[in-house]
């Protein structure tokens, strides 16, 4: 009986053994342990109803050819559109309704990420060593939007929508190429500094630019003061100011400054918009002189500043230049420091101000920086960042735990608090919020580089449109700055009405008074139309192109059937006095001679305004024009829209209530 | 003994030459250790972020009908049902007060919903609230009434 | 009635049995490796036949195939481990087994021929681990495979035609993980049948040759004793792969990223010492030259050994001189193994194990 | 002599071998088991199809799933459009009022019936259901009467 013989019941029996522990390793398996409380749910959620339970345990799956992905989700979702189970635990709870993105066709990993193969909760869901590509968190699920919808989704993904907006406006792509996007260059130019600004305020700025303007898109640099003061010596090189002193008198600068109202687009004591700097401050920044030619011409300062050439005499500038330098000084400014600062300045080391500036990549966003020639994008490039590897990404010194390493993670980390990996690190902080940090990251989520099946695109987002208005129109509306708050066919501004269809809507006479001399329309608008000193020729070219070209058939059509409506007749002006205000409470939001609500526009001097047509379209549907317009619709009957006309048109003089 | 002795004489030529190889490695290659720069920890650091979803108490279809309050009510209404609104010191009738609890008690949903689509003449009360009917789909409808409760329960 | 002793089938005569032997428990047992060895190559062959079934070898659905026999197939992630397992543990028992006949000198004639036999098998081994490799094609896979051509390449006058020969092209595509699945599947199991057939049979007929009388009285009867010994073998490795696979799942990187390098890229376990060697000088010199020096010589030992003496006993005291080389050859490899898998960080700079690799 | 074949080593010899073939059996059985997939990548027999409203009166092929829907005012029926002599896929004319098989003439009546041909079993309808989306839920796993219709 040799040793094997004896042995061998024993290892035969042992590999039994271990037979029964692989056929239970393999069947216990965490996916069945949902399904039996999945089933327990079922049975409770249908012990009423007839149809009998069935329930089958086992794999679901998911396969989409065309997509090349196979989702095994439902595996443990169970109860993703099954309406009885609207607010059971997760993961049993029903998908929120979202349009008609159909399972079978879409599948789940496309939007959500994670890992569609895999049957347990670790592997689908966390990144694991094999697979980094976590589930998107809530707040960034809108970047798989863009698969195949494309961008400009403002209705549809607004966090999405916000972040693309704020990617172009706070320059990111001065630094970052983004999927073959123009660069943009969103920052002034920094040509002849010395001229402009004083160089202590120069040092305060780069030292902290939101101390100085909470809402400037320049982000912070962190230098120390020594950097400020070297970067700040060699952007002042050069000489100093130039062009005549300016000594005009304050009194009428102040009335003519008021009246101009800069506030439409500067804050002045915490009052007023966003557009341009903030005045309140203004003569500790910059000389006199320069504020004249700012004023006087800023587009040949710089081409695409949003500040309008307003037309003012010379005398004007003078006086309001004076009144800036005497009133808007910084008041809590204390002298000594500023020489102090100007000292520290003036001491700066020009050379290591120029390696500073070409380190920290001002070129990004300013142009015209002498001595520094345009190097062109300095960051990564954005175009497939959406995808890139975990490997690639430094987390730093930074201690993350596992499941948090993640791309969307560190993309939010790196935008909200730029150097927080390690030291040494360039880019600047902007301070974003989380809500801000949140939307610029599904934005870069959002570059993947990924094409989609033909079958799957349906690019959603309207296009901004690339309206240039050409020849004599052209040159005022650059001259002017129109497009900064209105929108002309789909470009512009939202911060006043859209001006597309203009030539249909306001009389001629009107529109050139009111250009000379705008008054208040809208009363809730804290914004109102600064009055350019515009010469009579541009009135005359842009009523002409007004009338030829922002027109609509739809009102143009109309003028047959009003003609013949006799607006006149004061019985259908009375009938339409009763109709406005018994009837419909059009007063709640209109005001006419200074009585009733302030929501919408005055109609006292609707009769000189607005063009008879324009009204009656406009009654018929107000969304037609604005969609997204705030009157309420009445279905009103063609008599009614008659009297209602007549009556608006004569309110001014047939009011009686 | 001895032949254990034995066989260890002879074995120990075997051992010493592998201790030695074994050595020779780690010294031959030791020469290009890259010493890891120590990192000190940084006490001040900012914390690595995990970003979370804001806690909102309302449901998605109140935080619709909030959207839709603050767009197209909160100019009469104010912006939480006070009636404050910036038009409200403008209206004959002023606006009704959404957060008045015992006042709106005396309203159904149905009511509500009534009053939002036909305006204020559907319950016999002022034209100065104007009919959304038209403009908002019922299902912006049901949402608004959703939101307007919650404004009477905080 | 005891078993014949090694000592008399190996002793051809020139018995210098004065000498006593390193230890009497270890005297002559050979640990029946041969027999394990065979018995893995069943299992691998088994549990491979069985993975095909599942496997297609196509660069967009080969990592698709793994990830569904470790998450929904029955017995797919089992099935997968044990392959995976009895692999490693292969090539490690072929390598000691080889130790072992060397250590007991029985590569002397007639066997001479039964040794190169031997170490072509092994060779077989290594081509079908590292073919095997690829098939996953995750970054362990793609970027070891990498490595491997790209030392082929580096021989003078083949290197080039070699790489383009066993990619199929210069890329690592669609046609390396073809070419390495054909080699996997069906020509290393080939071969490695018919050598193991002719080395089982040689070792048998080289017995009788060397003491013709040797089989003569010992009536062996084949059903208990034979088929129990064999049997219990196959059972002891058959245990320790299912408890391998029960216990530690296969490992599986990411899927193959021609983009991404992981740093640093390593060949898998049983090809790091060569990947070792690689590091210390030109490729061509300490990967393919040294290499190959070592092999030829150790394949023709049999032929070039003048001492005949100490055959059939573990480390006899008369083969001194080709016991210390042997241990160094052991050692070297093992060495190099160990200082490549544990030693070696980014850009293969030497870190201690316990040192975090700086990444960037 | 009984007694003496029942020793102790045969017995453990025995459970050796009982072992051993309970191993065997079961790698056997679990490769087997294992040759069944769980999970399949073919089109779904579950699947949803367009809204009762696009589907005109009489009747419509859907190419896609190789099934026919015959509308009669508001009953849907479903019928597969595979012909159950090879498999075929079989053609309705509308003049003739019946299915036609083009392989081998098998002509099959307007409730599925074989009237002519060599296919062997008529053609099987399936269970048609509202799917909670409105659309129409076809379930090829559940062979019905041809007379079983969903009313819309």
């Amino acid at each position: 009986m040799s040793f094997f013989q004896r042995i061998f019941p024993i290892l035969a029996l042992l590999s039994f053994l271990l037979l029964i522990g692989l056929v239970w390793k393999d069947y216990d398996r965490p996916y069945l342990e949902y399904q039996r409380k999945f089933k327990a749910l079922l049975d409770q959620k249908s012990t009423g109803s007839s149809k009998p339970v069935e329930f089958g345990f086992g794999y679901r799956q998911r396969w989409s050819k065309e997509l090349g992905r196979v989702d095994r989700c439902e595996t443990c979702h169970l109860g993703l559109d099954d309406p009885r189970f609207k607010d059971a635990p997760q993961p049993f709870t029903t998908h929120p309704v979202i349009a008609e993105h159909a399972y079978e066709k879409f599948g789940c990993t496309e939007c959500h990420g994670g890992q569609g193969m895999a049957t347990t909760v670790e592997d689908a869901h966390g990144p694991t060593e094999n697979w980094n590509k976590a589930l998107y968190h809530d707040n960034f699920m809108e970047n798989s939007c863009s698969l195949c919808h494309g961008e400009y989704l403002q209705a549809q993904a607004p966090v999405l929508f916000r972040g693309q907006t704020m990617f172009f406006e706070y320059g990111c792509r001065g630094c970052h190429k983004a999927d073959g996007k123009a660069r943009t260059v969103t920052g002034p130019p920094l040509d002849e500094m010395s001229k402009r600004v004083k160089s202590d305020w120069l040092y305060r700025w780069l030292m902290g630019p939101k101390d100085y303007w909470p809402q400037t898109k320049m982000p912070d640099a962190k230098f120390t003061s020594q950097e400020a003061a070297d970067v700040s010596a060699f952007l002042l090189q050069g000489p100093g100011p130039e062009g005549q002193a300016i000594s005009g008198d304050a009194g009428p600068g102040k009335t003519t400054l008021l009246e101009s109202r800069c506030t439409t687009c500067h804050t002045i004591e915490g009052k007023g918009g966003k557009t341009g700097p903030e005045l309140s401050k203004v003569a500790s920044k910059a000389y006199p002189e320069r504020l004249f030619k700012v004023v006087k011409d800023p587009h040949a300062l710089w081409s695409d500043s949003k500040m309008p050439i307003f037309g003012f005499a010379d005398k004007d500038i003078n006086d309001i230049v004076t009144f800036m330098s005497q009133e808007y000084m910084d008041l809590d400014l204390n002298e000594n420091e500023a020489a102090r600062q100007a000292q520290l300045v003036a001491s700066g080391s020009k050379e290591r101000g120029k390696e500073l500036a070409v380190k920290q990549g001002c070129v990004g966003c300013h142009s015209k920086i002498e001595g520094v020639k345009e190097i062109g994008e300095l960051g990564p490039d954005m175009a497939t960042f959406g995808v890139v590897h975990i490997s690639l990404l430094d987390f730093g010194d930074i201690k993350v735990p596992f499941k948090e390493r993640t791309v969307p993670n560190w993309i939010y980390n790196k935008i909200k608090s730029p150097r927080l990996f390690k030291e040494g690190l360039k880019m600047p902080d902007y301070y974003f919020s989380a809500e801000e940090a949140t939307a610029i990251t599904t934005y870069t989520l959002s570059l993947k580089g990924k094409e989609v099946p033909a079958s799957y695109t349906l690019p959603l987002g309207e296009r901004p449109s690339d309206y240039a208005p050409q020849g004599a129109f052209g040159k005022i509306v650059d001259k002017y700055r129109c497009l900064v708050c209105h929108k002309i066919n789909g470009k512009g501004g939202e911060v006043a009405n859209d001006l597309s269809q203009e030539g249909s809507r306001v009389q001629e006479a009107w529109i050139k008074k009111f250009m000379k001399a705008p008054d208040t329309i809208r009363p809730m608008l804290e914004e109102r139309m600064p009055p350019f000193k515009i010469l009579d020729p541009e009135n005359d070219a842009i009523f002409a192109y007004c009338r030829t070209t922002l027109v609509t058939d739809k009102v143009e059509d109309l003028t047959g059937p009003v003609d013949k409506m006799a607006l006149g007749d004061p019985q259908i002006i009375r009938d339409g006095e009763k109709l406005y205000f018994e009837k419909y409470g059009c007063n709640a939001c209109h005001q006419i001679n200074q009585k009733g609500g302030l929501v919408g526009p005055d109609l006292t001097e609707t009769g000189k305004r607005l063009r008879p047509e324009w009204v009656v379209y406009y009654l018929h549907d107000p969304k037609a024009f604005v969609k997204r317009s705030v009157e309420p619709v009445y279905a009103l009957t063609d008599k009614e829209i008659q009297a209602l006309t007549a009556f608006v048109l004569s309110s001014r003089s047939s009011v009686t209530h | 003994m001895t032949k254990e002795t034995s066989m260890l004489l002879r074995l120990g030529p075997t051992l010493t030459l592998f201790a030695a190889l074994s050595l020779f490695f780690l010294t031959a290659t030791g020469s290009s250790i890259a010493v890891a720069a120590s990192s000190e920890e940084r006490a001040q650091l900012p914390l690595f972020e995990v970003p979370h979803k804001p806690e909102s108490t309302l449901t998605a279809s109140e935080q619709r009908g909030a959207n839709l309050y603050a767009y197209y009510c909160a100019v009469c209404h104010g912006k939480n049902g006070e009636g404050d609104g910036f038009n409200s010191s403008q209206l004959s009738t002023p606006p009704a007060k959404h957060d008045d609890a015992t006042f709106m008690s005396t309203f159904s949903d149905v009511d509500v919903a009534k009053a939002i689509k036909g305006g204020g003449p559907a319950l016999g009360r002022s034209t100065d609230m104007p009919p959304w009917g038209r403009v908002l789909t019922d299902r912006e409808v049901s949402d608004l009434v959703a939101f307007v409760r919650t404004l009477s329960k905080q | 009635m005891a078993l014949h002793t090694r000592n008399e089938t190996f002793e051809n005569g020139s018995a210098t049995s004065g000498i006593p032997v390193v230890s009497k428990w270890l005297e002559d047992k050979t640990f029946g490796l041969g027999l394990i060895n065979i018995s893995l190559f069943v299992i691998l062959n088994v549990t491979g036949i069985l993975l095909m079934f599942y496997y297609a070898a196509d660069t967009d659905r080969a990592y698709q195939d793994i990830k569904d026999l470790q998450f929904v197939i029955t017995f797919g992630a089992i099935f997968r481990n044990m392959h995976r397992w009895s692999a490693y543990a292969m090539i490690a028992l072929v390598f000691l087994h080889m130790s072992r006949v060397f250590y007991m000198a029985e590569y002397r004639r007639p066997r001479q021929l039964n040794w190169v036999i031997g170490w072509c098998l092994f060779l077989c081994t290594l081509i079908a681990s590292l073919t095997g490799y690829l098939l996953p094609w995750d970054q362990k896979a793609y970027w070891g495979m990498t490595i491997m051509s790209n030392v082929m390449a580096s021989a003078p006058i083949i290197g080039e035609k070699l790489k383009y020969v066993v990619l199929g092209g210069n890329e690592i595509g669609q046609n390396a993980l073809s070419r390495a699945f054909d080699l996997h599947v069906k020509v290393m199991p080939l071969i490695m049948s018919f050598l193991i057939a002719l080395h089982v049979i040689r070792n048998r007929t080289d017995d009788l040759i060397a003491n013709p009388q040797l089989h003569g009285d010992a009536e062996v009867s084949v059903w208990p004793d034979i088929i129990c010994r064999e049997l219990s073998k196959f059972f002891i490795i058959l245990i320790i792969i299912m408890v391998a696979a029960i216990l530690f799942g296969a490992p599986l990187e990411e899927e193959a990223n021609p983009s991404v390098t992981p740093i640093p890229a390593k060949a898998p376990w049983f090809f790091l010492g060569l990947q070792e060697l690689l590091s210390w000088g030109a490729p061509f010199w300490f990967a393919i030259v040294i290499p190959n020096m070592v092999l030829l010589f150790a394949i023709i030992v049999p032929y070039i050994e003048r001492g005949q003496t100490g055959g059939g006993v573990w480390l006899h005291p008369s083969r001194r001189l080709q016991n210390i080389l042997f241990t160094a050859f052991v050692t070297v490899a093992i060495g190099l193994i160990i200082l490549g898998a544990f030693f070696r960080g980014p850009g293969w700079r030497f870190y201690w194990p316990w040192e975090s690799w700086p990444l960037h | 002599m009984s007694a003496d074949k029942f020793t102790r080593r045969n017995f453990l010899a025995g459970v050796g071998w009982l072992a051993t073939l309970g191993t065997f059996g079961g790698l056997t059985a679990a490769s087997a088991r294992y040759l069944f997939p769980n999970v399949l990548y073919e089109p779904p027999l579950e699947f949803k199809i367009a809204l009762p409203e696009e589907y005109p009166e009489g009747v419509t092929f859907v190419a896609a799933k190789r099934i026919f829907v015959i509308r009669e005012q508001n009953l849907i029926k479903v019928v597969s459009g595979v012909c159950t002599h090879i498999g075929c896929t079989i053609r309705w004319s509308d003049e003739r009022n019946r299915f036609e098989c083009p392989c081998h003439g098998t002509m099959f009546s307007a409730n599925g019936a074989v009237t002519a041909g060599p296919a062997p079993k008529p053609l099987p309808w399936y269970e048609v259901s509202l799917a909670p989306d409105g659309r129409l839920l076809v379930n090829e796993r559940q062979i019905v009467p041809f007379q079983q219709a969903l009313t819309v």
